[in-house]
């Protein structure tokens, strides 16, 4: 075994984050770790990288008893870690990224850049990756950062390179030359432990998984001796049923009155010429892969980009929104993509974070009107089943799940006539996803419009009336009900990309 | 740069290295300054921010302008440092005569020995500097003003003689750190150890402020209820103290007396009124002495060491009768 | 919908955590028994209504701006002008009613105008911060460094750096008069203090302001007018430094734009961060704010009744920012 | 970590907005030299020249302390107390010789900056609030030490010569200063750990988890400054011959206005030595020009006015930055 790790504990402030885990890993040997949020993955492996220190527990790194205090220390003895949110220097260039913390030397131990450039754009090249190495990293989409993290991580000549949901941010065809790189380190002895949600990917590429819950290692073994339901049987701990279809039987009805429409919008490089319609009741789905100008499509209409060409129609009159604020106020609420970055105000309360859209709505003379506001929030709470401690617990405290659905009832809560919903159940483990699904499909019965964008296939699939599919900036296709699968999503996405 | 010879570069570099020695060797005569009808003459201040500063700007300017005479003015706004930068700036643009205002005794010596490197006299106003490093007539030129450790001599003096058996002192102390502050307290607490039967209770800064200064007496009063005389290092802060000394109830001058340093109007008009006991003066207006030095030294006479520039002494005999003198 | 699952078990917190939220929450006060008791032992003659007195009065400008700070603060922003702003509205004030500015007789509105103008003033110029800082994106601490320089030499060219004596009752009714028995400048403090509190508390714009503070993009996405809630706290931050401005004035029965509220934005700073607000923004401690100038006061004063050196007191207050940050963020983190 | 976040949401940054900042002052300083050289006799000699720099070396050291500073995020507004600090120590230490003068006055900017960089690294102290403080003590402990007054040098030894004496017809003062911006370029640019400094900048989190050694690097960054702010004391006891514990007011401002006007933003992660260099003398050489075109006689500007042209100067440089920034990004 390449690495061991036994009987790990570990506790937050008095709250057990880790009871007993334990991992094993051969040299060589690409590992799954599979859970749902909170079952501990990630604390796990900050002990091993040494961003923690475990309570109890062994750990063993090439038969040696091993504590790492620092990422540093890890990272000396062969461990490499790619995270989840891209751990790279944003203003530093490609090259001195892929060098950070161990650059080539020359005399008096200044840098030796001639050694640094090359040897990054060489590296790049075996990933068939050839930019510019002198460029900041922020230049780079998603992909192409992970692409550099893993470059990093080859040179660095780590024996375990740790993945967390290394695909995440890529489209099919990145995520095929990822597990390309994946299998050349395979070959080359370095193991590799991929943490990540998408089933399929792990039977791909995974030799073995290893399952946590609650803290806990609930199960270990090959992964073609794992059937899918076991696996999932496992992480929730009970039987789930596949993602049942929600979307409307008599799919495409034109009938129903258009609530927004964009007709050839554009701004900026990336979107060009995207035109889609949401009619009242229907949830429209908006696919297309990384970088296809979906989340920056809705941006514009709800008013956070400037509209540089094109009209938007909001239940037939022309607007253009210059702030949020003004699309709020016609009806729309926006759920962002990033919950953390552009969406809960994480030190703030249940009840203020769910309330913060409907404030201007809730005073009295400037000031809060408390008592509908604590009653609008328990009627969510309730209708959404939040899970939390009281309304006044902080946000931040909230798994995942829950925070989304606090954040669905901040606009629910508006009565909003559309909602835009981006990467509706992103990050969210599998049970609480068709919870959401399910309640936008009711909210629709209820007239609402929803455009749901999305990078999960089977959540478009399951859950949309229509679907307009976006490539590099434009809208390249509508699929209505009765004419979407994966294959016609699938070729719709690939478009211009052949 | 290019318009620059090598020579007059390398002329000027060795001269700025001598300045180095000059600090202990004083071995160059005393600049000269040639008899003129008009004259470039430069005046250094230290700062602006109080109203003798103000006053002594003001009569430096109104003097220059009388006599037709162009005046570079600069502010050091409270850096010594800044200041010494300031004289070397006039020197470059090659002023006739240099009036400094030193903000200290020891570093403003670079900037006299760098004017009279550049053969430009200097005349010092209102501070000294350190007569170690540098001398009157052979350095610069002269020192006008008073003595700020007489200035606290001559108080203690006349409480010696007025306590009326109030023993019990606090002292409001100029800024931390500054030379008048330092010398105001060094002249009146030795003069007051020697006189016998007082005692200072408290001493602390009120920055020569008058909102510091009320804050800090407010303060010191109620820690001191027995204390009945309040010495301000300046007009300022013992104003700040008249209203300390009113709002705990008691009367300036009777229940405790005030005094105080600078002497302006303001002040004067309070010794009038009986609620400063006394108050030296010191004398901001230097402009027609300052002009009246250097025409006499432009005629070649020999300028004594110190030009003193008499303060007056306000209390209740002559206030009354001076207040229209008080600058 | 119905997925109930048991919730896990009330987390089990050690005692030390116990201790550091209760040291945090209560921290600033103990700190402040704990300087009276050493007073009442120490200082002498320090139980008495005019010690009371002043050192209400002494703390009241400070409160003041520092209310004013903590709204900014937690917006994540911080407002270096506040001194240079009192000085500003300082110096206006006695222009006015000396009828330097307007061609007003009557004195009554002259009085009125005096307070009003200048505060509408120093309110444009705390606009001037927040549109430096909502349109160009300017960092708030270089923003303000703008007026903190200029605006004081504003104030002194207006008045050439003289010094402005008055005596106007009427005026100074501000900081010397009384109301009920309270000195005036006291009552003025207590007014902005509970207002600031219930506007942070309950009014829609203070739980914006916290909003901002606390995640600025959610909050643009959620149709709060960010530059707006920005712009508004750095205006009010302006008005309550102007007001301070005209109580140091009144107080003095001389305007010196030279040095009134110099290094003012240093105390409320201060008084902010002992409070227990982080700089860091999203919160916002009025009452904490408030007990962390008393703290900042009362230590003043007891270095100053004891006989204490300035230079010595400066390195215990230096001791004190510290060890109060540090208790707050230890317990934060907790 | 938000500061991450921050950084890696902004998508789009063009790599040259900073150098289009950078070159901006440069222009400005070549700018305001002609302007100078043009309207004003001697203002080009040699002797103002060498003056200028001879008294503006110590702002330049403290300037390129605070770059590094804000390079990594942080802020240092202990510089000008420290400074004072060890101008007395220097002072008293100068009895001994030169060289305890100057490794006194220096190691006493040592003790500071570590202190400061203790305070942010382990206490994890916000360095707004960190070298508040600081600036607060190191005045006090001045003050103490100095008994409240100026502290003569001695003038027996040789350490006057550091802050008055010439080198190669350069004042020594020059040369310090120039050789630490020399040094600090390397270091910065071309040595891994000026790297390490830029990396974390652009976010703690992140060039923790890279290996980088940031608690390390931050204290070391920190100790950096108070070492030069020791070095600028140094030369201000030596340059005006006394130990002074009340100067330095407003030298951390000075300071960072520099970097500012450099380019380098206040958030961090990017900078530039030689900028920052700019940036200094720009800034000083409007307080020389001030004193030249008081020198016409035309317009007697006061003091007060002086203080509003920088604000308004300081203004202008950086809303034109900020729309600068703009620019590139968009």
């Amino acid at each position: 075994m390449l690495l061991t790790m036994q009987d790990i504990s570990k506790a937050f402030s008095g709250v057990s984050a880790l009871r007993s885990a334990s991992l094993s890993i051969a040299e060589g040997e690409v590992m799954a770790l599979v859970g749902q949020n909170g079952a501990g993955k990630s604390t796990l492996i900050k002990i091993l990288t040494g961003v923690y220190q475990r309570d109890t527990g062994l750990i063993k790194f090439q038969d040696e008893d091993v504590v790492f205090a620092t990422p540093s220390a890890s990272q000396a003895k062969g461990i490499a870690t790619i995270y989840q949110e891209i751990n790279l220097a944003p203003q530093r260039s490609v090259a001195e990224n892929i060098y950070l913390s161990r650059e080539p030397r020359k005399f008096f131990g200044l840098l030796d850049r001639r050694a640094m450039r090359e040897g990054a754009a060489a590296v790049l090249k075996t990933f068939n990756l050839d930019i510019d190495v002198d460029m900041p990293v922020a230049h780079f989409n998603a992909a192409t950062r992970q692409m550099i993290a893993i470059a990093r991580a080859v040179t660095q000549k780590a024996k375990l390179v740790i993945m967390d949901e290394p695909t995440s941010s890529l489209d099919e065809r990145e995520v095929g030359i990822l597990f390309d790189t994946i299998r050349t380190l395979k070959k080359n002895g370095v193991s590799v432990l991929f943490i990540g949600h998408r089933l399929d990917e792990l039977y791909e590429i995974c030799d073995r998984v290893t399952i946590m819950r609650d803290g806990q290692t609930v199960a270990q073994s090959a992964m073609q001796d794992m059937p899918k339901m076991e696996l999932v049987r496992h992480m929730l701990g009970k039987e789930l049923a596949a993602f049942e279809a929600i979307a409307r039987d008599a799919g495409n009805d034109d009938s129903r009155p258009i609530r927004l429409s964009a007709e050839a919008v554009g701004s900026g490089v990336r979107v060009r010429d995207v035109s889609l319609t949401v009619r009242e009741g229907e949830i429209s789905g908006l696919a297309g892969l990384l970088g296809s100008g979906r989340t920056e499509t809705a941006r514009i209409v709800f008013g956070v980009d400037k509209l540089d060409k094109g009209k938007i129609r909001v239940d037939g009159k022309e607007r253009s929104y210059s702030e949020p604020a003004d699309a709020i106020a016609d009806g729309i609420g926006l759920v962002s993509e990033d919950r953390k970055i552009d969406g809960i105000v994480p030190d703030m309360s249940i009840r203020e974070n769910m309330t913060l859209a409907l404030l201007p709505k809730l005073k009295k003379a400037g000031i809060v009107d408390r008592a509908r506001q604590q009653e609008i929030v328990t009627r969510y709470i309730k209708a959404l089943g939040v899970k939390c401690a009281s309304p006044d617990q902080p946000i931040k405290e909230l798994s995942g799940g829950n925070q989304q659905k606090v954040l669905l009832a901040r606009w629910l809560c508006t009565d909003p006539r559309i909602l835009i919903i981006d990467e509706p159940t992103r990050g969210i483990d599998i049970g609480a996803k068709a919870e959401i699904l399910k309640l936008l499909r009711s909210l629709a019965d209820e007239g609402l419009s929803v455009l749901m964008i999305s990078s999960e296939l089977e959540e478009l699939l399951a859950a949309a009336d229509r679907v307009t599919v976006l490539s590099d900036g434009r809208s390249v296709a509508v699929l209505k009900r009765n004419e979407l699968s994966e294959t016609a999503l699938l070729s719709a996405m690939a478009h211009q990309v052949n | 740069m290019s318009m620059i010879s090598r020579r007059t570069f390398m002329m000027a570099a060795t001269a700025m290295g001598a300045l180095a020695l000059a600090g202990s060797v004083a071995y160059a005569e005393l600049p000269a300054l040639a008899k003129k009808d008009t004259y470039k003459v430069g005046f250094a201040q230290t700062e602006s921010n109080n109203p003798w500063r103000i006053a002594q700007t003001e009569s430096m300017k109104a003097e220059a302008a009388k006599l037709g005479y162009q005046l570079v003015y600069t502010d050091a706004a409270g850096s010594a440092a800044k200041q010494v930068a300031d004289v070397n700036s006039m020197i470059a643009q090659g002023v006739d005569v240099i009036f400094l205002a030193p903000r200290e005794e020891k570093p403003l010596i670079p900037a006299v020995m760098a004017a009279k490197k550049a053969g430009i006299p200097v005349v010092l106003l209102d501070r000294n500097v350190d007569q170690s490093l540098a001398k009157a007539g052979e350095d610069y030129v002269t020192f006008i003003g008073s003595d700020f450790i007489d200035e606290g001599k001559r108080v203690a003096e006349w409480l010696a003689k007025n306590a009326n058996g109030k023993s019990k002192i606090i002292e409001l102390e100029g800024t931390t750190g500054s030379s008048p502050a330092n010398d105001r307290k060094k002249g009146f607490d030795e003069a007051i150890t020697a006189a016998g039967g007082f005692e200072i209770v408290a001493s602390q800064t009120g920055d020569f402020a008058r909102d510091k200064g009320r804050q800090v007496a407010e303060a010191l009063l109620q820690a001191h209820p027995d204390a009945d005389i309040v010495y301000a290092h300046n007009d300022e802060m013992a104003i700040g103290a008249i209203a300390a000394i009113e709002a705990a109830g008691k009367v300036p001058g009777k229940d405790i007396l005030v005094l105080s340093i600078d002497g302006g109007k303001e002040a004067v008009q309070a010794v009038v009124d009986g609620k400063i006991a006394a108050v030296v003066e010191c004398n901001p207006r230097f402009g027609p002495k300052a002009f009246e030095t250097m025409a006499r030294f432009a005629a070649g006479e020999k300028i004594e060491p110190w030009v003193i520039n008499t303060d007056k002494f306000y209390d209740a005999s002559n206030a009354a009768a001076e207040l229209s003198s008080a600058y | 919908m119905t997925t109930i699952e048991t919730s896990s078990p009330p987390a089990v917190r050690s005692s030390r955590v116990n201790a550091a939220k209760l040291l945090s929450r209560y921290g600033t006060f103990a700190a402040f028994i704990a300087l009276l008791i050493f007073n009442l032992i120490v200082t002498p003659n320090f139980v008495s209504w005019q010690t009371l007195n002043v050192n209400l009065t002494q703390v009241a400008t400070i409160v003041i701006v520092a209310v004013g700070m903590t709204l900014v603060i937690a917006t994540g922003g911080i407002d270096l002008s506040v001194g240079s702003l009192m000085a500003i509205a300082g110096a206006a004030a006695p222009m006015i009613f000396m009828g330097q500015l307007l061609p007003i007789e009557n004195m009554g509105i002259l009085i009125i105008l005096s307070f009003i103008l200048p505060i509408l003033l120093v309110m444009a110029f705390g606009w001037f911060n927040g549109f430096l800082v909502t349109r160009f994106s300017i960092q708030p601490i270089v923003a303000t460094l703008v007026l903190f320089i200029a605006g004081r030499g504003l104030a002194q060219v207006a008045t050439n750096g003289n010094l402005q004596v008055f005596k106007n009752p009427d005026f100074q009714f501000i900081a010397m008069g009384r109301i009920a028995g309270i000195p005036a400048q006291v009552v003025v403090m207590i007014i902005v203090a509970i207002l600031a509190h219930c506007l942070i508390r309950y009014t829609v714009i203070g739980r914006q302001i916290i909003a901002v503070g606390g995640n600025e993009k959610a909050a643009r996405l959620t149709g709060i007018p960010v530059r707006r809630v920005k712009t508004f706290v750095y205006v009010i931050s302006g008005a309550l430094a102007g007001l301070a401005g005209l109580i140091v004035v009144a107080r003095n029965s001389a305007s010196d734009a030279n040095l009134v509220g110099l290094g003012m934005e240093l105390d409320a700073i201060a008084a902010v961060a002992v409070g227990g607000s982080l700089l860091t923004g999203g919160r916002a401690n009025i009452l904490g704010t408030v007990l962390g100038a008393f703290v900042i006061q009362l230590v003043r004063y007891t270095l100053l009744a004891n006989g204490v050196p300035d230079a010595a007191a400066l390195i215990v207050k230096a001791g004190l920012i510290i060890v109060a940050v540090f208790i707050q963020q230890r317990a934060d983190k907790a | 970590m938000t500061s991450m976040l921050k950084t890696l949401s902004r998508p789009f940054v063009a790599k040259s907005s900073g150098d289009l900042a950078r070159l901006g002052v440069l222009l400005a300083l070549a700018g305001l030299i002609l302007f100078g050289a043009l309207r004003y006799d001697n203002f080009i000699s040699p002797f103002n020249i060498l003056s200028f720099l001879r008294y503006n070396s110590m702002f330049a050291l403290i300037a390129l302390g605070m770059a590094f500073v804000i390079i990594t995020g942080g802020i240092d507004l202990s510089v000008g107390g420290v400074a004072a600090m060890a101008s007395v120590v220097a002072a008293y230490l100068s009895l001994y010789g030169w060289f305890p003068g100057l490794a006194g006055g220096v190691l006493a900017g040592l003790v500071a900056g570590s202190i400061n960089g203790v305070i942010t690294t382990r206490l994890r102290i916000q360095p707004f609030i960190a070298t508040l403080a600081m600036m607060l003590a190191a005045y006090g402990t001045a003050l103490l030490l100095a008994n409240n007054q100026s502290v003569s040098v001695s003038y027996d030894t040789a350490f006057t010569m550091i802050g008055q004496d010439d080198f190669l017809g350069f004042p020594i003062p020059g040369w310090i200063a120039g050789f630490a911006y020399v040094l600090g370029w390397i270091f910065l640019e071309r040595h891994p750990a000026g790297r390490h400094v830029l990396a974390i900048g652009d976010g703690e989190a992140t060039a923790n988890l890279m290996g980088l050694k940031v608690e390390r690097t931050l204290f070391a960054v920190y100790a950096l400054s108070g070492v030069l702010a020791g070095l600028a004391g140094v030369i201000l006891a030596s340059q005006f011959g006394a130990g002074q514990p009340t100067e330095g007011v407003g030298w951390e401002l000075f300071a960072i206005a520099s970097v500012v006007v450099g380019g380098t933003l206040l958030t961090g992660g990017s900078g530039s030595v030689g900028a920052t260099l700019a940036g200094a003398l720009l800034l000083a050489m409007v307080f020389n020009i001030l004193n030249f075109e008081n020198g016409l006689g035309w317009i007697s500007l006061s003091a007060y006015w002086q203080s509003v042209i920088r604000g308004v100067f300081l203004l202008i440089v950086v809303v034109l930055q900020a729309g600068l920034m703009k620019k590139t990004e968009a």
